[in-house]
């Protein structure tokens, strides 16, 4: 395996510690696996708590910080956490305002939840569980528990964070998040495999002349490979399935993530985003917000995850209202 | 022949589970590789060798508190899919062990029944879903079938076989839980490597009875 | 090759179109490959113009914005823009208060600028020009001419942006700019090779057990292969020469950037940031500002670039400065 | 055979050597993967392309315009390193070529060393440095020497022996300038991408006056 780590064994705990160096302005571990706010919220706001396994920063962790996260419980490498550490969690957000509570549905995230939660209510924690379920990849109108959360979670968190900051009640912020849960949609490409970092292992296979459109971000598979095509007709193939999904038509605005993989280049989002313009153009819906990075990544997987939300009014106030995290500062 | 078991048995019963966990951790990763994401085994590694130390760290504790400790040290260490459910299992098994200093078969079958009613709880995967509980409910049901007058060495070596016949009928299964779910036919002719490590366990807790 | 583009030969138009269209509140394009800010600065301050190729993104367009640089002029990929170009943004850039002009250390580049400045002379464009050579991979005393330039360049626009910002004069600012020149070396380390988007080949073989250490961002060898290091070695191996390189010793501050080549995670950089926070430690030096992250890319290859500088009070007011670019905001 | 050359001949052979280029463009490339960046080929055509390009969109242009033509179109391609310095020789054999309608062998000797004087005020390369140079220079010389007697063709043609036989040479150098100079020992044996190019160009411009 060719990485930079030391003894597997660490890996999550080392790269804590490390991006808790990078950013200790914004940022302070708790408990080794719990990333909480250098800065914490006013206890009379909303917070946020969110959970899911390390190995795709800046992901999750990377957006704890004003105007978004106020903790995200880590696991290890790919792993949900263990209940025990979500309701320490939940117990350190505690607050009569109340918590959002975000969970991407995943086996493991979603057992450890429900386990935390179980517990919350016997404390008498006040939240609102949210689950993030918007990959179409088993099609658009699959039952909710085989969709998974993908990197929606992450615009998801921006809103309800703006929302929360703005002083909004846990009812509002819940209806806000869940609206916006149900507007978005997400199709992952993939082109080539990642190394897990403890096992040393490639996650998947690809032929050389292959890709695979709707792999999940641990490299579970999609709808099977299909031959490489052009940034162009992979832009309009998963652009139009995913308007499909979120019934975008003439008029309506989208907002569209562009979130790379890891080994895809910033070079080739912004020439897949060139191409969604055009698609979008030609259809009469608006750009009216997007972001082309890497924002929750799978190793060094070569592939990108495109997001597509429809958007109002106030979704994109509180999309463009000022935030300070490690992954993503706004004005 | 060892007739009733108390919690020194448990926690050498553990100790060999996680021995076979620990020689097979890389088959199970690449069983994992082929339905799933490729970490079973090590996650699995990290679950037992949580337990097992767990119980070590225990000496004087009986079965409930024992249990109990190994469920929570699961449960806390990070284990994916595999954490909540295999520490839910212990759990239940701890609260069914509640006032017990020791168990012969039916009592055995009991507690077993106890961790699997709790795991249920979670997973609410059925026989013929491809997960652990095709392993894991075969194996409770072969306990309690088996003729007490045996003793528990015997009971647990059928339980062992039930399971493993049950994860290798694993591989004719499409997947309904899980990452492996997302994969159609794909997963057929592979076995679920959930139900292969409950194989393990229960081969290992056999191993360690005897020892 | 595995990437999600079109025509190769159009790469760089589409991949700059994409980006104007990702950051049109921040940016826009002139005569094709000129990046500009969107909002200019005031005219009675100095400006800062930089020319390189593509293919390195987020640089080095990336960092037009306010607080960083005004002209960004771009060639093609991994290739210098003709001396044309580079005089046309020189022009737009024409003001009173002078231009701070900031060219890399590679051949094509410098032949570019140089060819440019001597038209700029003839038309009397104020500017003063400055070179950016601070790899350290053949020797920290081998002359400049041989040292590439590397990712130090992104932090001396942040630098000298702020100051221009500040109003400070041509003269000023030149002297900060070299004072913090002077002030870093960069060393970069590579694992695993890149593909060439337009050519399809790999720029650069390294066996399965090898990495190298001092390789240039287009494949250019450095000090040969050696067999594959920890993360912490390598960390403690790079800083080592690093802080040498910029003599720094007890009670100095310094300021650490490890730049992610491409297919390095996130992961992996903050793994060696907390090695070489541990190493500065020892040596009693103060980490006073660090960033992990893609800067500057090669593509989808694996490694790093670190670079260190030592800081002053100065030096780091400027960096902490606010900026408002695609790829840096600083509140 | 032809006598003299006019701007008719300088478009053709222009022509010609784009033609060369392109043909071994995916070589140029590879070898310059092997001392720089593996660009080379890629850039040399966009070069080649543009200077044809310019001067067939100067069909009544005299020989000053269409060498100046062709030489701002190379320098505006972003061509790296070749870029400035193909375009800086067009250019300097553009001065040389003012007021000119036809060269004979010693105004096309003269129209080349202008050009390379231009060059060299970019490039400070000497021969043996393992650059363009080691390919120009020796073709420029052959020039001069060349016996007026036989005529452009025949001197064109030695030029670019003497270009081929530069370029082999540069196998056996260490090279002081572009991205190879960082690589020491490691580029002997490889010969520079740059002066390959340039006897490409001599052998594409004999070519294309006999045409
Ligand atoms: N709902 C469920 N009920 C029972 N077992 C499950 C369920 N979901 C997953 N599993 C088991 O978990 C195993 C995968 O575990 P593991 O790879 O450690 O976790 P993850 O899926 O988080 O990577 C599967 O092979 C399956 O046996
Ligand atoms: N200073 C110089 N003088 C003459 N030729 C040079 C100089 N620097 C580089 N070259 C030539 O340029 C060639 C490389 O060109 P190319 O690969 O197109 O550009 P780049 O080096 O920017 O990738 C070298 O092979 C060499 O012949
Ligand atoms: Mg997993
Ligand atoms: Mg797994
Ligand atoms: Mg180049
Ligand atoms: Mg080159």
């Amino acid at each position: 395996m060719k990485k930079f780590i030391n003894d597997p064994q660490h890996l999550t705990r080392e790269l804590l510690e490390g991006f808790a160096i990078a950013h200790k302005d914004l940022v302070t571990l708790r408990s080794e696996k719990i990333v909480c706010r250098a800065r914490p919220k006013a206890d009379d706001k909303v917070a946020l708590v969110t959970l899911g396994g390390a190995g795709h920063e800046p992901a999750l962790s990377g957006f704890v910080g004003e105007g978004m996260l106020d903790y995200s419980v880590v696991g290890d490498i790919f792993a949900a956490p263990g209940p025990p550490k979500v309701i320490e969690a939940l117990r350190l957000a505690k607050r009569p305002a109340g918590i959002l509570f975000v969970v991407l549905n995943h086996a493991g995230d979603v057992l450890s939840a429900n386990l935390a939660v179980e517990m919350a209510n016997q404390e008498n924690i006040r939240h609102q569980m949210i689950l993030t379920h918007e990959d179409i990849a088993p099609g658009a109108n699959a039952p909710a528990e085989d969709r998974r959360g993908l990197v929606g979670c992450i615009p998801l968190y921006k809103i309800a964070g703006a929302a929360a900051e703005a002083g909004k009640s846990l009812d509002e912020i819940h209806a806000l998040a869940s609206r916006f849960n149900n507007n978005m949609a997400t199709l992952a490409v993939a082109m080539k495999t990642a190394t897990h970092p403890a096992t040393g292992q490639a996650i998947f296979d690809l032929a050389d002349d292959e890709m695979e459109i709707g792999m999940g971000q641990h490299g579970e598979a999609g709808t099977g490979p299909c031959k490489l095509l052009s940034a162009d007709r992979t832009a309009e193939l998963m652009l139009g399935r995913l308007l499909e999904a979120v019934k975008a038509s003439q008029g309506d605005r989208v907002l569209l993530i562009l979130n790379g993989s890891g080994a895809t280049t910033l070079m080739e989002l912004y020439i897949v985003l060139r191409a969604c313009q055009r698609f979008l153009e030609a259809k009469g819906i608006t750009l009216a917000a997007s972001h082309c990075g890497e924002w929750l990544t799978v190793q060094e997987m070569a592939g990108f995850q495109m997001c597509v939300a429809t958007m109002d009014d106030e979704l994109l106030r509180y999309w463009h209202a000022p935030c300070q995290t490690p992954a993503l500062t706004v004005k | 022949m060892t007739d009733n078991i108390s919690a020194p048995h448990f926690r050498r019963m553990l100790e060999a589970a996680r021995t076979r966990i620990r020689e097979q951790h890389e088959t199970l990763s690449r069983l994992d590789a082929a339905v799933g994401d490729g970490d079973h085994g090590t996650t699995m590694l990290r679950a037992m060798d949580a337990a097992a130390q767990a119980a070590s760290q225990h000496p004087d504790a009986g079965l409930q508190q024992l249990l109990s400790a190994a469920g929570w040290a699961v449960m806390a260490c990070d284990g994916g899919s595999t954490g909540p459910l295999l520490g839910s299992w212990f759990l239940g098994m701890s609260e069914a062990a509640a006032g017990r200093a020791e168990l012969d078969v039916p009592a055995l079958a009991a507690v077993f029944e106890s961790g699997v009613a709790k795991l249920q709880k979670q997973s609410r995967a059925q026989i013929g879903d491809k997960t652990m509980m095709d392993a894991l409910l075969p194996a409770v049901a072969a306990l309690k079938a088996a003729d007490p007058g045996q003793g528990v060495t015997a009971a647990l070596a059928q339980a062992a076989e039930a399971a493993a016949r049950g994860a290798a009928d694993t591989a004719n299964m499409r997947a309904k839980f899980g990452r492996a779910r997302h994969l159609g036919d794909r997963v057929l002719g592979h076995p679920d490597p959930g139900a292969v490590s409950v194989s393990l366990i229960f081969r290992g807790f056999g191993e360690g009875l005897v020892a």
